[in-house]
């Protein structure tokens, strides 16, 4: 009983390494951003608390990752909640971020107490709270407490991660919070929450059950589709990148879940191929969303507004931000040099060798289904930021702000640029990247790789199972140069005549506005027909009439219908204030009925006295 | 002897559940407060401690003769109507005490082992003129009831007190009796205030703060 | 020496890529009982395409000018990866069958951008059907990859076709993939790419603002994309591919099998071409649908040992 | 005999607030006089506890641990309440609610209030610690009902009748004790350390049913459950530093009595269970009281008082749980319940006395209005909710891991049901309240200094309690369980 705070340490081994680079890479470029970001956004006390509040909360984030004792652990992973919420709450004169960070605050909340539970049941079976013993006494928890803790672990890290069911609060928070910080949330906190389910469920408790990977696959497929669903239909560009990390999560867990389910099937080289996977594309998601949250945050800054609608044209006057949104839009839809590309392909590899070393066919199948959900999350993530980059950047500049917008300072380009450039470096390199993830792979899993191969050389990829296959990202990009620039080279050669500037194409009578270009609602309009059955989409179009014959003005709106807030959290938010204020009868404010309590009280207690 | 001083002691406590003017409230405590002075006299003289001599002689000054008197002067003062608003009618209120009496011998038999017949009763008594306080308190509507109905139960635990044999310790009845009399001259100055500024003194209306 | 041969390959399929749409634009003709245009239009039209002046939009940004070139980089980057006549080319370190996927989307992705740089109506409409028609698409074509995967444990592009008779599990693949063809290639069910009528244009929306060399280049690596798909499908159904050292005669026969095979398709596509009216959009759901149920057909007979 | 300065201190200052007249000189006396009993009552704890000495006097007065760390919440509580009411009274004076004489019975009340609650702690007989206790609900009442408002008279009318009915049925319970130590033949007194050593030789059946009768009596002042109704109304009605006393403090000595009462019983029945299932029983049925009535609570200071009867209900919990590290965590929770409560009620008083009303809804942007308050308020909320880097949180895990040691799985999820969900509706009042846009026209106000310093001073050390106590943990246990031996 005395053990719980005798041994109080940190421990660095290379998954906490691997982080702390995670949260390094991420932050430095945040807080080079911020330099120019806060200048003239807020007053200068505040701006000073703003940088305070974002150092503590790089610091409990490094403290969760690193924490060797699981009440360190706990006190750190909600330190960072606290200050995460004070960040969400930063601009609190607006009613949104009330309301988010209320959200936010309590949905971690309540997951930490999920947590808590899980660590009591630990410790209470282990006897200490340091994890290396309770790693080394963690096969003697009896069977069904094991599945509980996997349980209560799961759900508590998996708020925190974004997990479908228990998503809600992302959207709200992460759009709420100054750019930098929803891309150092986005980025690296999430993450935080892969790190706890690595490191507890993998690591300390050990994986030996096939239907643990089962849940945490299913939840991570479905976040995908959800998470792409939901970013398709949103004009608010941070909400879109919010969702969109879901979906990210989801493909990160895909790896993860992955990897426990080749453990449960002693399948040891395609489970570290899957970790690999899955870290790969944690780190690769940490960078391109960063980079996509900090352009958001410029476009903010000299846009003043987040709705898609009102922007336009901004590759005009923004180009820098254009280009590195247009590199964070083309990593993350999984397009060939870039390093989205290389951890969706090995994601759909693992998938692809799981099947192979299947045993019963509907495993097979099971492999192929879910190989399927993650090209489909892939596609609709395409769509989406076609959507994303066309909307706000392309064509005519939709409001007076779009038009009078400016190109941000050079800090925050320089913030931006250092992720670019590690979005671009993290594809090419892969090959070299996929060695120390793969040590770190095996010494989680505690499986030798030193048999192992992952590839050929530094910089083409090839898994073992599978014969003759490999990928480099180098090449593709060379080989893409190559014929790219034959058709430049083509193209000036040939006596170029002077391409004429003249206005789009108008079918000749009336000449182009910003009305007539497509809008996110326009662009998103084929898939909310297509997934009705899961949007549940409105609309109502009114001809506003002058007269019986002069229509003056027609109106038009639609929305969908949020189905987990609408058909799961506010039915039981319901319940519980209708309980509530069913309880309220007991206080009416009639001193009579008061003593009858205390009378009341005293003959229960007499007449059960026997029970107690 | 003692046994037919309780009974009396359990019989006022009746009447004051049948009271429906304040007078008679007054009036049948001020009795039940001279049995129990007579009740402890004959304590005093069975054991011969003279400090059981003073507390009944400080039980007759205060409980006989001080208290009731402040009680009556108010209920003057007042004039606010006699009746006590009753929320149960009296033949309810009087069944009820009997079935006090009944849960108390129960409840008595429970707690005093065998060999002490005599204590049984006097813990029924005291459990008794406990409930009847509380009743009068939680059924009558007038907040002078309640003050009443708080000396009241005072009375059932002090019965109690004296028929053990020992008794409490000395300086300890004299430190209650002191809090019984402050308790009651607090109460006076509330229920002046509450008469001044909600001009009745009806503890049912007092019921703005809800929830 | 197998360098120059593939560059060789590489340069005479991006030559006979006009060829295979003149070829069904002819077969469509003939059994619509029509005289129709010549067998080497689109080389007219390449040719005329690329000496005329071009016309950009004033608002249209860089991405406009530079969609062209990565349109048909990542076409001919896909044409590379796929095997046609000779075997085991050096370009297969680069990728495999679903890295070639990603290549696709790469294009598609800039062509939507430079659909919606415009400004225009028809841009942002043809874009935003492309990629709900692609976002559609990728989990048939995943599917159908897979199925052929489980042949001999590979996803390199060489190893998917299974020589000899060619059994259930194959053929259901390949019909997933021949649909996800015509969607691809803006045949008929799908997109029409002969009109210029608002509702029905997907391809040709995106390609409206375009003129001179920059569509030239556009209409070029839409024709080599097709001959992608072709040979790839060609390829599966019977798979063939010679060896540089097996000497001349037999790269000679092996190519024109590979002709022969690729008649035969543009056969097929002109047939269901005239025999399919074009559906409606929100259809293609159901109609990939369809693909996808192929796909798991295919899955399902390949692990059975159809 | 040194230790009877706590008792001189709130005398003298009770004569002084009597004859002077300078409220301002009132004020800084107090303060400093209450600073005095903070060294004192710092002096007796080290010596009871870590040189086992338990002082005593004229066989009336015994101090052991438990009581000194009492007198330790007491002394700390009275200091900040006295450095606040400093500011507070001065403003009411300057706004022409209080009139000279009017404030110096206020001070002269909270003399009383805090020596009544001194000896409740420092009496060894029980006879006396009853009349104690009587004596703060007599004294308390008037400073409910000190602004002559309607609804604070009826909130100090409720809060007289309804404690002294509880106290009657505790002093039923006393006198039991007593006939059950007569039985035993032990002597007539009804001291508590002669009741210790006669406890294994009272009847079992007697002791049971005394104690249900302390339980509801004492449980009455301390707001347990069912026979909390008077609290919410005495808290909301009081003045703000008689509030943060009355909750700090006051339900914390019912908790005491209960403590004590609860020893006999252990030693007496030879087992903790009968304790432990009734204490845990109350525990539970406080948490869902608390936590229906703080969701849909309108009243900013009626929350914090329901708030109050949650965290009693914590306490409760962790006294059923026993055992070394429950007992650490249930001290632990006394002491920084006390000063977090009081920080918000302190908080509470700034608010309303700004914008004038009780009801969150109507109460906008105080972080724009009042920027220090706001964001005492908001540190103090994630304190009283439980955030690590104050000590609640540790408090609250630690009775967790108790209650997860001894495999009462069902109560602990309970518990951490109920605290996620007092936590998420309490976040849900105060973020409305705090953020947003200050109504137009209200001037940014300064706080008095008094009041920053006591706003300071306790969220030092609800920090400073909750990060030491990772160090000083093993010693702190053993601490906890001498201070707590029969639980």
């Amino acid at each position: 009983m005395n053990k719980i705070i005798n041994n109080i340490h940190f421990l660095f081994d290379p998954l906490s390494l691997f982080f702390l680079a995670v949260i390094a890479v991420v932050s430095l470029p945040a807080l080079i951003y911020a330099a120019g970001y806060l200048k003239n956004q807020f007053s200068r006390p505040r701006a000073r608390y703003l940088n305070i509040l974002t150092v503590l909360f790089i610091v409990s984030m490094s403290g969760v990752v690193t924490a060797g004792h699981l009440l360190v652990f706990l006190v750190a992973w909600e330190l960072m909640s606290l200050i995460s919420f004070f960040l969400v709450a930063f601009e609190y004169e607006h009613e949104q971020s009330i309301k988010a960070s209320t959200i936010y605050i309590v949905m971690t909340h309540i997951g930490t107490a999920f947590i808590i539970a899980g660590f009591m049941l630990l410790y209470k079976y282990c006897g200490s709270f340091d994890m290396g013993t309770i790693r080394a006494s963690a096969p003697a928890i009896p069977g069904n407490i094991r599945d509980l803790i996997f349980l209560f672990l799961l759900i508590g890290f998996g708020t925190k991660a974004g997990i479908v069911p228990l998503h809600l609060w992302l959207p709200y928070a992460h759009p709420q919070a100054p750019s930098h910080i929803s891309s150092l949330m986005s980025g690296v906190m999430i993450k935080t929450a892969v790190y706890g389910i690595i490191r507890f469920v993998i690591y300390i408790i050990g994986v030996d059950t096939a239907w643990w990977a089962g849940i945490i696959l299913v939840f991570a497929a479905v976040s995908c589709l959800v998470g792409v669903i939901y970013a398709l239909m949103v004009q608010d560009i941070k909400k879109l990148l919010a969702y969109s990390s879901i979906e990210n999560m989801g493909i990160i867990l895909l790896g993860i879940g992955l990897a426990m389910l080749f453990m449960a099937l002693k399948q040891p080289y395609l489970a570290v191929f899957s970790l690999v996977a899955g870290l790969f594309h944690l780190i690769n998601h940490a960078v391109f969303k960063g980079l996509l949250f900090l352009c958001a945050g410029s476009v903010y800054k000299s846009v003043k507004t987040r709705d898609m609608e009102k922007m336009g044209g901004l590759i005009k006057v923004m180009p820098w931000t254009a280009a590195f949104f247009l590199l964070g839009a083309m990593a993350i839809s999984g397009l060939p040099p870039l390093n989205g590309f290389v951890s969706e392909w090995m994601a759909l590899q693992a998938f692809f060798m799981g099947a192979i070393k299947a045993d019963s066919g509907m495993l097979k199948l099971l492999f192929g289904l879910g190989a399927a959900v993650l090209a489909f999350t892939g596609g609709l993530a395409a769509a989406c930021f076609v959507k994303a980059f066309g909307i706000s950047f392309l064509a005519l500049p939709r409001s007076r702000q779009a038009q009078e917008a400016k190109e941000v300072c050079l800090s925050m380009r320089l913030g931006m640029g250092i992720l670019a450039v590690l979005t671009v470096s993290l594809g090419i390199f892969a090959a070299f990247i996929v060695k120390p993830l793969a040590k770190i792979a095996g010494h989680v899993c505690s499986i030798d790789i030193s048999d192992m191969s992952f590839s050929v050389n530094n910089f083409i990829l090839s898994p073992q199972p599978m014969k003759g296959v490999y990928l480099s990202p180098a090449l593709l990009g060379l080989v893409l140069l190559l014929f790219g620039s034959g058709a430049a080279v083509s193209y000036f050669i040939f006596g170029r005549s002077k391409a004429r500037v003249y206005k789009t194409w108008d079918c000749g009578y009336y000449n182009m506005t910003s009305r007539n270009e497509y809008s996110a609602t326009g662009f998103s309009k084929p898939f909310q027909v297509a997934f009705s059955f899961f949007l549940f989409p409105y609309r109502r179009t009114q001809k506003i009439r002058e007269s019986a014959y002069h229509v003056k003005s027609f109106s038009y709106e639609t929305h969908t219908i949020p189905v987990f807030k609408r058909y799961l959290y506010e039915p039981l938010l319901g319940l519980i204030v209708k309980t509530a204020g069913f309880m309220r009868r007991i206080q009416p404010g009639s001193i009579h009925l008061y003593i009858g309590y205390i009378m009341l009280a005293v003959f229960l207690l007499i007449i059960f006295m026997r029970k107690f | 002897m003692e046994t037919v001083i309780i009974l009396a002691i359990i019989i006022v406590a009746y009447l004051m559940m049948a009271a429906k003017r304040i007078a008679s409230l007054v009036s049948a405590f001020r009795l039940q407060s001279f049995l129990l002075f007579v009740y402890t006299l004959i304590e005093a003289i069975k054991q011969r401690n003279t400090e059981l001599y003073i507390v009944a002689l400080l039980l007759f000054v205060l409980k006989v003769v001080l208290i009731p008197s402040i009680l009556a002067k108010i209920v003057r003062k007042i004039k606010v109507n006699e009746n006590l608003g009753l929320f149960v009618n009296v033949q309810l209120s009087l069944i009820i005490g009997l079935g006090f009496t009944y849960c108390s011998w129960i409840f008595s038999r429970m707690v005093v082992p065998q060999q002490e017949p005599f204590m049984a009763i006097a813990l029924t008594a005291s459990f008794t003129v406990t409930l009847a306080g509380m009743f009068i308190m939680i059924f009558r509507m007038k907040a002078l009831s309640q003050t009443v109905g708080l000396l009241v139960m005072e009375n059932g635990i002090f019965l109690l007190g004296a028929s053990i044999a020992g008794g409490m310790p000395f300086f300890v009845e004299i430190a209650i009796f002191m809090d019984v009399l402050i308790s009651v001259i607090i109460l006076n100055v509330f229920v002046h205030r509450i008469n001044k500024l909600f001009t009745h003194i009806d503890a049912g209306k007092l019921n703005q703060l809800k929830g | 020496m197998r360098i120059f041969f593939i560059c060789l390959q590489l340069v005479l399929a991006v030559l006979l890529a006009p060829l295979v749409s003149g070829m069904i634009a002819r077969i469509k003709n003939n059994l619509r009982m029509r005289r129709g245009s010549p067998l080497l239009q689109p080389y007219y039209n390449l040719a005329k395409l690329f000496f005329k002046g071009e016309v950009v939009s004033r608002t249209a940004s860089w991405i406009f000018r530079i969609t062209p070139f990565i349109l048909f980089a990542s076409s001919a980057a896909a044409l590379v990866l796929v095997p046609m006549v000779i075997s085991a080319s050096p370009a297969y370190y680069a990728g495999d069958i679903l890295a070639i996927i990603f290549i696709l989307a790469l294009g598609r992705f800039f062509l939507s951008l430079a659909g919606l740089d415009a400004g225009s109506a028809f841009g942002g409409m043809g874009s935003s059907r492309e990629m709900f028609i692609s976002g559609i698409a990728e989990p048939a074509a995943c599917i159908a990859v897979f199925s052929l995967m489980l042949n001999n444990a590979s996803t390199s592009p060489e190893l998917l076709g299974v020589t000899g008779y060619p059994h259930l599990g194959t053929i259901c693949a390949v019909l997933c993939l021949f649909m996800i063809t015509l969607a691809e290639t803006s045949r008929l069910p799908v997109d029409n790419q002969e009109t210029h009528l608002e509702l029905t244009m997907i391809h040709e929306a995106m390609v409206l603002e375009y003129s001179g060399r920059s569509l030239a280049f556009i209409e070029m690596s839409s024709y080599i994309k097709q001959l992608f798909w072709f040979s790839l499908l060609s390829y599966l159904i019977f798979p063939v591919t010679v060896d540089i050292s097996a000497g001349f005669a037999h790269i000679g026969s092996a190519a024109v099998l590979f002709l022969v095979k690729l008649i035969i398709f543009s056969g097929i596509v002109a047939i269901v071409e005239v025999s399919v009216a074009k559906m409606r959009l929100f259809r293609v759901v159901d109609y990939f649908g369809f693909a996808i149920i192929l796909g798991i057909v295919a899955t399902v007979a390949n692990f059975i040992g159809l | 005999m040194r230790f009877l300065v706590i008792f001189i201190i709130p005398v003298i200052l009770g004569l002084i607030s009597l004859c002077v007249r300078r409220i301002k000189f009132l004020g800084l006396a107090h303060a400093c006089g209450y600073l005095l009993l903070i060294i004192a009552s710092a002096a007796i704890f080290f010596k009871t506890v870590f040189l086992h000495q338990g002082l005593g006097a004229f066989n009336f007065f015994f101090l052991d641990g438990l009581s000194a760390f009492f007198l330790a919440v007491i002394a700390m509580v009275g200091f900040s309440a006295s450095l606040y009411s400093i500011g507070y009274i001065q403003a009411d004076i300057d706004k022409g609610i209080l009139s000279l004489r009017k404030s110096q019975l206020y001070y002269l009340l909270f003399d009383l209030f805090l020596l009544s609650m001194i000896m409740v702690v420092s009496v060894n007989n029980l006879g006396m610690l009853w009349v104690c206790i009587e004596m703060t609900t007599l004294v308390s009442a008037f400073l409910v009902g000190f602004y002559q408002t309607k609804e604070s008279l009826e909130a100090a009318w409720k809060y007289i009748i309804v404690c002294s009915v509880g106290i009657i049925l505790a002093l039923l319970g006393t006198i039991l004790f007593s006939y059950a130590l007569s039985l035993a033949g032990g002597p007539k007194s009804l001291n508590w350390t002669e009741m210790i050593a006669y406890s294994q030789k009272l009847d079992k059946n007697i002791l049971k049913i005394a104690f249900i009768f302390i339980l509801v009596g004492y449980g009455t002042k301390a707001g347990l459950a069912p026979m909390h109704t008077w609290l919410p109304d005495a808290h909301s009605q009081a003045i703000s530093p008689i509030s943060a006393l009355l909750s700090g403090v006051l339900l914390k000595t019912a908790v005491y009595a209960i403590i004590r009462f609860g020893m006999i019983v252990n030693q007496g029945l030879g087992s903790t269970s009968y304790f432990s299932h009734l204490l845990t029983v109350f525990g539970l049925v406080c948490l869902v009281i608390a936590a229906g009535f703080i969701i849909i609570q309108k009243d900013l200071k009626r929350l914090l008082a329901y708030s109050s009867i949650e965290h009693i209900g914590i306490i409760c919990l962790g006294l059923g749980i026993g055992g070394g590290i429950a007992c650490l965590g249930v001290l632990v929770h006394i002491f920084n319940h006390a000063a977090a409560k009081s920080l918000m009620f302190f908080g509470a008083g700034n608010i309303v006395k700004k914008y004038g009303q009780h009801n969150m809804r109507m109460i906008r942007g105080v972080v724009g209005s009042m920027p220090f308050t706001g964001i005492m308020f908001l540190l103090g909320t994630f304190a009283l909710t439980g955030f690590p880097p104050f000590a609640l949180f540790f408090s609250e895990l630690l009775v967790i891991v108790a209650g997860f040691l001894k495999g009462a799985y069902i109560v602990t999820g309970l518990l951490l049901f109920f605290l996620a969900l007092i936590f998420s509706a309490m976040i849900y009042h105060f973020n409305r309240m705090l953020f947003g846009h200050a109504p137009k026209g209200m001037p940014r106000t300064k706080e008095p200094l008094g009041a920053k310093a006591a706003f300071v001073i306790l969220l030092a050390v609800i920090s400073i309690s909750g990060l030491s106590l990772a160090w000083i943990y093993k010693p702190a246990v053993l601490i906890a369980q001498q201070i707590l031996k029969g639980i």
